[in-house]
């Protein structure tokens, strides 16, 4: 295939959709199809049937829309019209209002002008929602490996690594290292053997955007690591996966199979001499094999430890070889960087985090689901307004970002913007975009020894720091949560915090404390009372009263 | 000096010494060269270092982290602080750490004496652990004719997997698990004396820095009398009858 | 170590080590395959075997120590037969917020069995996943591999008791750590 | 020299739970001893005939760890009532023997001990002796402890050294002469 043969596809599929008068979409990602949306999709397909609507009425399955706490989410009239918590049931009532526009019944609609959806700024999630994640048609349509194909005929590699640099894309994987920095590296490290891989072992409990784009739309990430494969020079890729996202692995594989078959992966792609290959690698169950040595180490087909860095992967990675290693998120947002330019995305965001960032929006707040929205966005927009602020009437609490290696950001900082070193200001971190709301039932003391029980077994236990540190410090919350601690505990605790920041191996020791820091800063009276009083304020944990007596288990 | 090709020779200061070094030398390597004293436990020379223990953990100026000296190579105008006093505190929280994780019962141990754990925590001050001990339920493997395998004092250095792997090339040892729920383990988690891979050298049971692996007869327990070579014991009944 | 390629037989003639065979095929006996061949054993026999481990370690020359450490390093991989119907509840941090551990508590109550357990029967085992990637759905469960969402403990118990069937007092067989 | 007129110490030596060999190389300190009578009244001690711990201690020294209730009272009666708390030898400095029982459920070990292992009585007995705990604990895991003198047993120089430094006031250090299991 060549850049003529690409532009017919799209050109041919476009057309296709456009003899149909409506377009229904049904979201078939994890989310929706957990709530039964292949059987809503099948009813609509027989609805449409029964009434010969065949040649103006098509039905769609396409990837997430955001909105999954109200799914199945269905959308018609280009995203006019929305629907959610749809039943199959509601299938004769959802084409009344899309072909006869009719009202439909009330609790199904939504408001496509909600600020959920209108304060959203989209460019990783651009096709979610909108195409078919299982045709590669769909995607070529949508502009799809455009920028390949762009690169490849057009711009040598150092000027890809260049559109990068410019763009001041940071690695959405959650430590913000600069992606243009990372490409450069890789560019220089000889003219040897050199690999791709991209991280898609989304471990952080709380986070599923990663998910949601591979299932949305999984060759905009293929795409991504096809240019970075030839700007640093590799003919191969990996993708490695968490085997607990079997769809998400699916779609990926659906994917690979299309664009091989279309020339897109492969030998000579583009007519050109420019070879890549991509192969997946699933994850088994382990946190750590996000560190990127971790996860080499288990691609080469080990246990997932991490070594000392340097040497870093860009100079020796995956079986010695320079090896570039982005997250999916990263990747993602190449082929946009590419097609538009990275000066165009250096004017998004802010002055040292550019472009937009994918949150994954839980816990207590109303709208929970998946946003895509501007760096330099203000949490309290992000809750209040997008999120539709906290449900039943209570108080906000804090908003924990960056998992277990993230902290809880209490309400006096709702006002700073959100970009990597704003959050690091006030203990927390960008993290991979999980962002959990806290209102006044949770309990903080809980929430640092629920992270710190998830460091600990997550551990992989190769530094003392580390594999020690953290089960001393989950027993101290324990003995804090269950009202039996001191004050030498928590001083105990507070020292310890320090040291597994400073002497671990890797960044899972190096950050394991971060939930525990901002809760003993921001929310130490919340300590003291299980501590001094015995009293968890919200009723989570259930401190003994009597100190002496459960002190030494007498 | 003759260096290998890309190897160059660097000058560098370690504790306020100023030191020369070859740019494939570790900070550990030239420091010791220099008698400069750095506390190390899962390291062992002929071995590869994997830089788990942060026992080694330096300073380096313009770093924001702290690097472990047995794995950094040195660089030309390094400034290398060995001893700080936050250095030394997490040094002695290191060990403390190890001694709470396991039951390191000194006293009664086959290696009271000869123990690189238990004299490192003598020379760097550690005279009782402030954190609770976990006392975990960890087996004693004594399946092996020849050896035993005390897991209540191992410190999981894995210096018996990388000289059984790279040394001996058996591969007899790894590890199972993860965290402190991490093992050091023979073949497919068997007794030790079932392995079909050990070939019974003993290297592991050298390297060991504790009393973790063992040779059978040590223990104040195990001291066997061979009366056998006393014959004239039974003689002397014979007679006495 | 096992230095040399040798042709071994599989543990038994079960027709499913043809499946094992064909993944170990596709990588070419490469050692780096070792992950993906056991989640293909996992995949086949619902569980990771002594036998199978040994089979594998020697097909693809890897020691049985660094197989064993590799099949106990992550938590996905198991080595005990699974209950015919599985019940995993998420306790990632969305679901842990909004109350995971009284679903733990409800489908306890229901069964008996604590995270990692199966019932003696074999009918039930019931785990938890560190984050199923369904927060916005929180609080959720997997059933036989089905996510669903905004489970209630009303709603959890109910699955409980479809799945154990009639027996009553379902005994437990096997505790465990799974993760 | 105004040596005369210096009150004596009082010293005070405790024995919990431990096999009394730290007590043994306090006695191997041998004809130094007498040089120790002179500069200290021992008001306590497996030594001497006092039955309860006394008020207004200079040094106590504490052997053995913390294994059951009557441990517990006193190590806090004794926290209360001395100015410097030393922990003398391994068990009451790290748990050592007594603490190997820990990494057993206190009930199957009662059980072992008294239901299946005895031939007659088989009852865990409630009176006269105190209840164990849960776990064995090092002094300092329940009251804040001044010094620290490891070994099993500390050497009687070592001994001998800690109570001449804290007789002259200062702390002793004694990491040259003693350690974990020496």
């Amino acid at each position: 295939m060549n850049q003529d043969d690409l532009a017919n596809i799209a050109v041919q599929t476009k057309q296709e959709e456009s003899r149909y008068d409506h377009v229904i979409k049904v979201c078939v990602a994890a989310g929706c199809l957990s709530a039964n949306s292949d059987q809503v999709k099948t009813q609509l397909e027989s609805e449409v049937k029964q009434r010969g609507l065949e040649s103006c009425c098509k039905v769609k399955g396409v990837g997430c829309m955001g909105l999954c706490a109200a799914g199945p989410l269905v959308a018609g009239e280009g995203n006019e019209k929305m629907f959610q918590n749809v039943t199959p049931a509601d299938a004769s009532a959802i084409l009344d209002s899309i072909v006869d526009n009719k009202p439909a019944p009330e609790n199904v609609v939504i408001d496509s002008h909600l600020d959920f959806f209108t304060g959203q700024k989209k460019i990783v999630l651009e096709n979610s929602g909108e195409i078919d994640p299982e045709r590669v048609e769909d995607y070529i349509a949508a502009d799809g490996y455009e920028a390949l194909f762009h690169c490849i005929t057009k711009l040598k590699p150092l000027g890809v690594v260049e559109q990068v640099t410019k763009s001041g894309l940071r690695g959405r994987g959650g430590a913000g290292f600069p992606t243009g920095l990372k490409w450069t590296t890789v560019y220089k490290a000889g003219t040897g053997q050199k690999y791709v891989i991209c991280n898609a072992d989304e471990g952080d409990p709380g986070a599923f955007m990663d998910r949601s784009v591979l299932e949305s739309d999984p060759h905009r990430v293929l795409e991504g690591m096809a240019i970075a494969g030839y700007a640093v020079g590799a003919n191969k890729g990996f993708i490695y996966c968490r085997a607990e996202y079997p769809l998400a692995v699916k779609r990926l594989r659906t994917a690979i199979r299309q664009a091989e078959s279309h020339g897109l992966l492969g030998n000579n792609i583009g007519e050109t001499h420019f070879d890549f290959k991509i192969e997946i690698r699933l994850g088994a169950g382990a946190f750590v094999c996000g560190e990127e040595t971790a996860l080499i180490a288990s691609i080469e087909g080990g246990r997932g430890t991490p070594r000392p860095r340097p040497p870093f992967p860009a100079q020796s990675g995956l079986w010695d070889c320079p090896t570039l290693i982005n997250n999916v998120e990263t990747f993602a947002n190449i082929p946009p960087i590419i097609r538009r330019g990275g000066e165009w995305y250096s004017t998004i965001g802010t002055e040292k985090s550019k472009g937009t960032k994918v949150f994954a929006l839980a816990g207590r707040v109303v709208n929970t689901g998946l946003i895509e929205v501007p760096m330099g966005i203000t949490l309290r927009e992000i809750i209040f307004k997008l999120g539709g602020g906290i449900p039943e009437g209570r108080r906000f609490k804090a908003v924990q970002s960056g998992g277990p290696s993230g902290g809880c950001v209490p309400e006096q900082y709702l006002d700073i913007p959100v970009d990597y070193d704003s959050l690091a200001s006030v203990g927390s971190i960008m993290g991979s975009g999980g962002m959990i709301v806290m209102d006044e039932t949770s309990c903080m003391v809980d929430v640092a020894k629920f992270f710190m029980d998830f460091c600990m077994s997550e551990s992989c236990g190769k530094c003392v720091p580390c594999r020690v540190g953290t089960t001393q410090m989950h027993n101290i919350l324990e003995r804090i949560s269950e009202g039996r601690a001191t004050q030498n505990d928590l001083e105990q605790l507070k020292e310890l915090t320090g040291m597994v920041k400073a002497a671990s191996l890797c960044g899972l020791g190096q950050t394991a404390p971060n939930p525990t820091l901002t809760t003993l800063r921001y929310f130490m009276d919340e300590y003291k009372a299980h501590i001094e009083e015995g009293r968890c304020p919200a009723g989570i944990c259930h401190p003994v009263k009597d100190k002496e007596e459960a002190e030494v288990g007498a | 000096m003759s260096t290998a090709p890309g190897v160059e020779i660097c000058t560098l200061i370690i504790e306020n010494r100023e030191c020369g070094g070859r740019s494939d030398q570790t900070i550990l390597d030239v420091a010791e060269e220099y008698g400069i004293f750095i506390p190390t436990l899962c390291r062992l020379p002929g071995l590869s270092s994997i830089g788990a223990c942060r026992m080694c953990l330096v300073e380096v100026k313009g770093s924001n982290k702290l690097l472990p000296a047995c794995v950094t190579k040195v660089q030309e105008g390094m400034e290398v602080t060995v001893n700080s006093e936050r250095l030394e505190a997490y040094r002695r929280t290191t060990l403390e750490l190890l001694f709470s994780e396991r039951n390191h019962i000194c006293s009664v141990c086959v290696t009271n004496g000869h123990c690189d754990l238990q004299s490192l925590a003598q020379k760097l001050g550690v005279n009782h652990i402030t954190m609770p001990y976990l006392h975990p339920h960890v087996e004693v493997d004594a399946s092996h004719p020849r050896f035993i395998a005390d897991h209540n004092r191992c410190i999981l250095c894995t210096r018996c997997i990388r000289v059984c792997a790279e040394i001996e090339g058996a591969h007899t040892w790894d590890l199972m698990g993860r965290g402190t729920k991490a093992r050091v383990i023979t073949d497919l988690n068997r007794p030790w004396g079932e392995s079909e891979s050990c070939t019974g050298c003993g290297k592991c049971v050298q390297v060991c820095p504790t009393g973790a692996l063992s040779e059978k007869g040590q223990a104040a327990g195990e001291m066997m009398k061979r009366r056998q070579f006393l014959p004239y014991l039974s003689m002397m009944r014979e007679v006495g009858k | 170590m096992l230095t040399n390629a040798k042709v071994v037989s599989p543990p038994s003639d079960d027709k499913r080590w043809k499946i094992i065979d064909g993944t170990m095929r596709r990588h070419g006996h490469q050692p780096h395959s070792l992950i993906e061949v056991l989640h293909t054993m996992q995949e086949t026999f619902g569980f990771l075997t002594d036998d199978g481990l040994r089979y594998v370690a020697t097909s693809l020359r890897v020691p049985y120590s660094k197989v064993y450490g590799v099949a106990t390093f992550y938590h996905f991989f198991t080595m005990k037969p699974p209950g015919k119907h599985t019940c995993v509840v998420c306790t990632g941090t969305a679901c842990h917020i909004k109350g995971a551990n009284t679903l733990l508590a409800a489908v306890q109550e229901e069964s008996g069995l604590k995270a990692g357990e199966t019932t003696r029967d074999g009918s039930l085992s019931l785990l938890t996943a560190r984050c199923v990637g369904s927060c916005g759905l929180a609080p959720a469960a997997v059933f036989d591999g089905q996510v669903a969402g905004k489970i209630t403990t009303d709603s959890i118990k109910r699955r409980v008791r479809d799945f154990l069937g009639n027996e009553t007092d379902a005994e437990i067989l096997s505790v465990g750590e799974h993760q | 020299m105004t040596k005369a007129k210096t009150p004596k110490a009082r010293v005070a030596t405790v024995w919990l739970d431990g096999c009394s060999g730290c007590h043994m190389s306090l006695l191997d300190i041998d004809e130094r001893l007498i040089l120790l009578a002179d500069k200290i009244d021992l008001v306590y001690s497996p030594l001497v005939d006092a039955k309860d711990f006394p008020e207004n201690v200079d040094v106590a020294i504490v052997e053995g760890a913390v294994s059951n209730t009557e441990d517990l009272h006193k190590i806090k009666l004794i926290r209360k009532n001395s100015r410097v708390l030393v922990s003398l030898g391994d068990c009451a400095v790290t748990g050592n023997i007594p603490s190997m029982r820990t990494v057993f459920p206190l009930q199957s070990l009662l059980d072992r001990v008294y239901d299946e292992n005895a031939t007659i009585n088989k009852k865990v007995p409630t009176k006269v002796v105190p209840k164990l705990l849960e776990q064995v604990h090092p002094l300092h895991e329940i009251v804040p402890v001044d010094v620290y003198v490891p070994g099993c047993p500390p050497s009687a120089d070592t001994i001998f050294l800690a109570i001449s430094e804290l007789l002259e006031g200062r702390v002793p250090q004694l990491n040259e002469v003693t350690r974990f299991g020496a």
